[in-house]
């Protein structure tokens, strides 16, 4: 019992990471129609935001201390941030504590700008274009990103620890009634979550509450009949490429914590963001969000002892064989919309 | 006996029932239009006929054979071919491979292995492909991108490639909607022509009446899913329940 | 089996009565005139050195080839000489090899094996490379391996921690610095016995791959002979990047240690996760909760950041190590590159100056007087302490490194601290050993090639 | 000749030569010159240009002309490797029935797939199709190589033994992978001044086939088959309502292009007698959807183009490092000369990614139809210099005739 519950929690957290990402892509690829291989280097770029804010705020000027020495026996050079000088030690180490929640208020604007950007500058040309295209301009722009992040931090891993306050983990099952050490569960793991459903929220409040989300779910629908009406439907469509990528961004700046950002994550989400997607069917926002979550639980469950001893190598394939069972029942995902990428 | 008999056959879509108990008996070589408003329920039993939709109940008979059950390349293999509302055509390929494609499926069936021989020695369909080009008046425009064509033209290549396969029987889905009035009139001689020249039977989903009276000459309306009357054009005319349900409405 | 022993020339033979008429086909480029393949005729000799370039370990690749080209360079006689000075064979002038200059190409392995395999191809067959040196994964070592056996030059492996490098598919051409996960085990386990007593469980996170597996086979065989229990080995997919669902159920195991059999990007999640989940805040049977990671790296260490206080693991070397190699090691690569040299660096310098001496003493390229040379060759002086090349599976012996995540370091470098040196006499086995390929894993004969 | 119009013949007969005289093609620079850092025309690339130009021919077969994108082609790829490598292990190193059974197996398996992915269209087909390329790597990788029972050796690659049985294996047959006798290995060096050539038995066997299924995919482009596969790609339901059933003929396409993918896996056991499971994970079945692409889509010579492409900056580009750098430019004053490699320095070696990224970008966008249309545009171009305006527009595709 308590192991089920501890499994579903762990695939509602893996869960609302695929879902952040699959709801962004969907928002590009499901309804703008264009195959965004980029979206797993907005993914990542939005982790590197949260490292390079880390990088800023311990921007540090040295000082020789005579008393200590380094590898090679030369006085070692101590740094200190500046933010600890110009806000005091205590104040200053705070605030690079806190570097990760900030980061989520550096990177909103930088996502924005990147999403617009690569709309205005590239993508909107391809629109017309063959889907082969699109996946490789998208595909060669996703090298290019990712091979000058790892130009600028390397290609090894880079910890964007959360907050002293919130790290560590809670005994949730003490909580509800079972023993001690039943069902822990790390902090920053339910703050994604809590993270990941507001965002999720607010995207689908967005669309459904405010003219401008009427407007672009109904040129989702029907482009062309809304241009007709005279509704600058492209510009509208800009601005949604911008908000896809800041929620993808966001969900790399809060993914950090859990396992450190390095410039090739991008492409380790891809493909499976675009099975997720697919699953959740085409066109469809709920249908991406609820694959997501329901690709996470499944995977959590496949990685249980009982499951892989069941069946050998069945956490391997779990997410591809639940994809390949889904499309195969339901021909257009969970909730695709009939005519959206067929053909 | 028609070429054509639907007995009773009923289609429901969750709460709407799409089609009731309708009765209709094709005779060979008529031209039958098939006329009721919006929502009558033409449609549906026209993809009843072409294996796009299966009937809830009744039976269509063509030639003495079920339809039902089978998929839309097996009816058209039985002699039954269809004309689209916005033309249906392979838009990537030249008219010439247009009109080749039907001949080929007709000798060859519905699917062969000739992956080793070459189109360009197919000395007999190539003939037949540009002989119905000519008889569509298209012979000069047989190395155009069919995409690039009009929409007349469109429409044409689409006729000709259904006649190439020297159906029994013809259905047309408005075929003039959204025309210009002289793109419809060429369309209605064509047609005329065809009924005339070729043993075929033609059966027609129309709204515009200027194209049925002028092709007709049997006519079934459709109300509410269900065959309000069959009869001559003049007696359609005159019939004021026709007048009621149908006409009055879209005068 | 006996059709196994033919040789290269009799292959040749063939080969042209095959081809009659056709110009004598010779293996690899090599005009006819030479005895071995790419024998070097100019002034120059060509090494090749095959790391990862792209891909994940992309870093570690850049840090192995810092290290080759520092050892070319003290061959060469440039720089400082570094260990030409403490290496106790003094074959090596600092005038080249065999008074040829050194000069070399290098390749991308992406670490994948197909990708490794052709870039060392074109190292041999482009550029005319003697020897290939590198890598970081066991994977790639193996094949790569392989294809230097069957081309008829010296492989002189980089890290590669698998038993199987220097088990089953050892080969007479190839030679491995690194230790291994035998070696890991064997080391580890005084330690741990030492640290966490007798009575532990142990819950092992393993990655579902020919290494993981044979590190894992190594480190529960010496732990149960130390009487610890193994609650459970789970297999995580290599793909996997979060490993919260396989670490969640750890605490509730019943286990008190946690041992993750995994290397580079994996290691640093699954510690990373593990660390989240506060394990090492725990008490479980009455003890506190321990971490083991039986392969350390610097690059992983700083991955993982501050997660690795306190965890325990081994190395095949570390630049805080004392000796008179060691040192005069680290100065030459600091003072060049700003930075400490990491152990994946150390193996691949060491392997270079080991070649180039085994090519000196035997006075010949020829890679079947170069294996000859060095199997069974001991030598000090290049950091590691006393050191055996053994001739029965060509694996280095040589004291193995226990370490730990330092509670308090001082500056980047100095986050992992020396808890142990390990005697070389605990970790070594007998060459038939049935973690090594038993008594079937023969090294089969020596390839020279043309 | 050979049943083909004087356009395909002389398609045929360029890619001929261009293969056959690739030793001497791909080397146009004295080994010894600074330039030599470019030649391509050493044994093991020129075999891997022509392994993997069968692949991308084979998959514009599906691709190309019913328009359906399989994302798991390189499933194909490796099950042809895995099964030319077994037949090296339990029976000979001959490479004629290895390279069969991997044609047979990877057959086998396209027509399980193909047949089950086909039932969707669109994306849905694609992600289908990835689904199961993933499985298999992840099965090839770990679980199928455990211990008790090892059919892919995992990481390190299914590799022949000493202890495997080879039944037929005979002394004074060469210890890897030969025609009859023939060491794919074999090479023989033709030096000329300061030039070397390099005439590999592997590769002359490659290209030969190369030459072989190239030629049958003019023939299947050309073919009633071919124009019924670019009719599913234009539009499948005026294809269904003209009497024709398109499911066995994108399920024959995907089974052909499967076949011809593991044409080449079984190709590169052939050269190399090692199976590595990456070679079925989805960035190889990107890479040759890349290809196809980059080449362009559709057309008989762009896959070739593609994957030569692609596989020359994997291979020659990460190979430059900067000492080679330092090489070329060592005539310019010391300060230009770091400048200069400086400069490119994040674009070589360890950062061809870099450049292959850029020039994905490049090609799409200045090239919509890839590299063929470059190839048409600077042709053009030359016509008009030479000719005046007498050129017809570029015919988008040629009349059937």
């Amino acid at each position: 019992m308590d192991a089920i519950l501890l499994q579903i929690l762990n695939g509602l957290d893996k869960g609302s990471a695929y879902a952040l990402i699959a709801l962004g892509l969907t928002l590009i690829f499901g309804t703008l129609g264009v195959v965004n291989f980029a979206h797993g280097a907005l993914f990542m770029i939005g982790a590197f935001c949260a490292v390079t804010l880390q990088r800023i705020l311990n921007l540090s000027f040295e000082s020789v201390d005579e008393s200590q020495t380094d590898f090679l026996g030369n006085p070692l050079k101590v740094k200190t941030p500046y933010v600890e000088a110009w806000f005091g030690p205590e104040a200053g180490a705070v605030i690079i504590d806190w570097s990760v929640p900030l980061a989520v208020l550096f990177a909103i604007p930088i996502m924005l700008f990147v999403g617009y950007a690569m709309e205005r500058g590239l993508i909107k040309f391809f629109y017309k274009r063959p889907h082969a295209d699109q996946i490789l301009v998208t595909f060669g722009l996703a090298i290019v990103l990712q091979e000058v992040i790892k130009y600028f931090f390397g290609a090894n891993p880079i910890q964007t620890p959360p907050p002293e306050a919130l790290r560590g983990s809670l005994d949730l099952g003490v909580m509800v009634g079972f023993d001690p050490n039943a069902i822990i569960y790390p902090i920053w793991r339910l703050v994604y979550f809590v993270f990941a459903t507001v965002i999720i929220g607010g995207v689908f409040a967005f669309l459904q509450f405010t003219t401008f989300g009427m407007v672009v779910r109904a040129g989702m629908a029907d482009r062309e009949t809304v241009g007709l009406l005279g509704i600058n439907i492209d510009r509208r469509f800009t601005i949604m490429f911008g908000i896809a990528a800041a929620v993808a961004g966001l969900a790399g700046v809060m993914y950090g914590p859990l396992n450190p950002p390095n410039y090739h994550m991008g492409m380790d989400f891809l493909v499976l963001s675009f099975v997720v997607v697919v699953v959740g069917g085409m066109g469809s926002l709920p249908g991406a969000v609820l694959a997501g979550f329901l690709l996470g639980i499944l995977e959590s469950f496949a990685s249980t002892t009982w499951a892989t001893t069941t069946i050998p190598g069945i956490n391997q394939i779990i997410i591809y064989l639940v994809a390949i069972i889904i499309l195969l029942t339901r021909p257009r995902g969970l909730m695709g919309r009939k005519g959206v990428m067929e053909d | 006996m028609g070429i054509l008999e639907v007995k009773d056959v009923g289609k429901r879509f969750g709460g709407l029932q799409a089609l009731s108990n309708v009765n209709l008996s094709v005779k060979e070589n008529s031209v039958h239009a098939i006329i009721g408003p919006n929502g009558a329920g033409k449609s549906t039993l026209l993809n009843c006929l072409v294996g796009k939709l299966i009937p809830d109940s009744g039976s269509v008979m063509f030639d003495g054979q079920s339809v039902l059950g089978r998929a839309p390349f097996e009816i058209n293999q039985m002699g039954i071919s269809r004309v689209f509302q916005t033309p249906e055509i392979f838009g990537d390929l030249t008219v010439m491979e247009n009109m080749l494609i039907p001949i080929f499926a007709m000798r060859d069936g519905a699917f062969r292995m000739h992956a080793y021989e070459t189109v360009a020695n197919e000395r007999e369909v190539i003939e037949q492909a540009e002989q119905m080009l000519e008889e569509m008046n298209m012979a000069d425009k047989r190395h155009m991108h069919s995409a690039a064509l009009s929409r007349g033209d469109k429409r044409r290549l689409e006729i000709g490639m259904c006649l190439s396969q020297k159906p029994r029987l013809l259905l047309l889905d408005e075929p003039t909607a959204g025309m210009a009035r002289a793109d419809t009139n060429n369309t209605i001689d064509l047609l005329k022509q065809i009924s005339e020249e070729r043993d075929i039977t033609i059966a027609i989903i129309e709204h515009d009446m200027h194209v049925v009276f002028s092709l007709a000459n049997r006519i079934t309306v459709l109300a509410q899913g269900t065959p309000l009357v069959e009869d001559d054009p003049q007696n359609i005319r005159g019939n004021p329940k026709v007048r009621e349900a149908y006409l009055g409405e879209s005068a | 089996m006996s059709n196994k022993s033919v040789t290269r020339r009799g292959v040749l033979k063939t080969g042209a009565v095959a081809g009659a008429g056709v110009a004598l086909p010779t293996i690899f480029t090599a005009s006819s005139a030479s005895a071995f393949t790419n024998e070097p005729t100019g002034g120059t000799v060509t090494l090749g050195f095959n790391v990862p370039q792209t891909g994940p370990y992309a870093d570690e690749g850049n840090d192995e080839l810092l290290a080759q080209q520092l050892a070319v360079e003290h061959l060469n006689g440039e720089g400082d000489g570094g260990c030409l000075n403490t290496f106790t064979s003094k074959a090596l002038k600092g005038n080249g090899i065999l008074g040829k200059k050194v000069t070399f190409v290098t390749g991308d392995t992406q670490t994948k094996s197909d990708a490794a395999r052709a870039s060392a191809k074109s190292m041999i067959e482009k550029d005319g490379a003697i020897m290939i040196n590198g890598g970081s994964s066991s994977g790639v070592a193996v094949a790569v391996q392989g294809l230097c056996q069957e081309a008829g030059i010296i492989f002189m492996a980089g890290l590669t921690h698998a038993n199987d490098t220097t088990g089953k598919d050892r080969k007479k051409n190839g030679f491995r610095h690194f230790f291994n996960a035998y070696m890991s085990g064997a080391a580890l386990a005084p330690v741990l016995a030492k640290e966490m007593g007798a009575d532990r469980r142990a819950y092992h996170l393993t990655a579902d791959y020919n290494w993981g597996w044979t590190q894992e086979e190594s480190i529960v065989a010496s732990t149960e002979a130390l009487g610890w229990e193994t609650v459970n080995t789970v297999k995580t997919p290599l793909a996997s990047t979060d490993f919260s669902s396989y670490i969640a159920p750890v605490l509730n195991s019943g286990a008190d240690v946690l041992v993750l059999n995994h290397y580079g990007g994996n290691m640093v999640n699954s510690l990373t996760n593990a660390i989240q989940f506060g394990l090492l805040d725990k008490v479980a049977n009455g003890k506190d909760f321990k971490i083991v990671v039986p392969l350390y790296s610097e690059l992983m260490a700083a991955g993982a950041g501050e997660n690795i206080k306190g965890v325990l693991g081994s190395m095949n070397y570390n630049w805080q190590l004392e000796n008179e190699g060691s040192k005069a090691f680290v100065k030459s690569f600091g003072e060049k590159y700003g930075k400490p040299p990491s152990n994946s660096a150390q193996t691949c310098y060491a392997q270079v100056l080991l070649y180039a001496d085994a090519v000196e003493r035997a006075g010949s390229f020829n890679p079947c007087a170069v294996v000859e040379a060095l199997e069974g060759f001991e030598f000090d002086g290049l950091g590691n302490g006393k050191t055996l090349y053994r001739a029965e599976d060509h694996q280095c012996f040589k004291d193995v490194l226990v370490v730990r995540g330092a509670q308090n370091p001082t500056n980047a470098y100095d986050t992992l601290e020396i808890v142990e040196i390990t005697p070389v006499d605990q970790v070594t086995y007998p060459p038939d050993h049935p973690m090594f390929g038993g008594a079937e894993a023969t090294l089969g004969e020596c390839n020279e090639g043309a | 000749m050979l049943g083909l119009d004087k356009k395909d013949t002389t398609l045929l007969i360029i890619v001929a030569l261009l293969t056959l005289l690739a030793p001497f093609l791909l080397n146009p620079f004295p080994s010894d010159s600074a330039m030599a850092q470019f030649n391509a025309g050493y044994p093991d690339l020129m075999q891997r240009f022509v392994i993997f130009g069968i692949f991308a021919v084979g998959f514009n077969i599906l691709f190309g002309l019913t328009g359906y994108l399989s994302f798991g082609h390189a499933a194909f790829l490796g099950i042809g490797s895995y099964s030319a490598v077994w037949m090296f292990k339990l029976f000979s190193y001959n490479v004629i029935p290895a390279i069969a059974l991997s044609v047979i197996m990877a057959g086998l398996f396209s027509l399980l797939i193909g047949f089950i992915s086909l039932r969707r269209s669109g994306i849905y087909f694609s992600i289908l199709t990835l689904a199961f390329a993933q499985m298999s790597f992840a099965l090839a990788y770990s679980v199928l190589s455990n211990p008790k029972f090892n059919l892919t050796n995992g990481e390190t690659g299914l590799q022949v033994y000493a202890d495997d049985p080879q039944m037929f294996h005979r002394d004074g047959l060469p210890d890897l992978p030969h025609l009859f006798g023939l060491s794919m290995r074999s090479t023989y060096t033709l030096d000329m001044g300061a030039w070397s050539f390099d005439f590999n038995a592997g590769y002359y066997l490659c290209a030969v086939i190369m030459m072989i299924v190239f030629y049958l995919a003019i023939r299947i482009f050309r073919s009633p088959f071919g124009m019924m596969l670019r009719a599913v790609k234009s539009n499948q339901q005026r294809m269904n309502y003209t009497g024709l059933n398109s499911r066995p003929y994108t399920l024959a396409a995907f089974v052909i292009s499967g076949m011809y993918a593991g044409l080449a896996g079984g190709l590169m056991a052939a050269m190399d007698p090692l199976a590595g499971a990456e070679r079925m994970q989805w960035t190889a079945s990107g890479e040759v959807v890349l290809m196809t692409i980059l080449g362009g889509t559709g057309t008989l010579i762009g896959p070739v183009l593609g994957a030569g492409f692609i596989k020359y900056f994997e291979n020659i580009f990460s190979k430059i490092n900067d000492s080679v750098l330092h090489g070329w430019f060592a005539f310019l004053p010391d300060g230009m000369e770091d400048f200069v490699v400086a400069v490119l320095h994040p674009f070589v070696g360890k950062g061809w990614h870099l450049t292959l990224g850029i020039l994905f970008m490049l090609v799409v966008i200045f090239l919509p139809g890839g590299l063929v249309e470059g190839g048409t545009r600077l042709r053009n171009w030359f016509r008009g210099k030479r000719s005046g305006a007498d050129d017809k527009p570029s015919g988008k595709t040629e009349p059937a005739e």
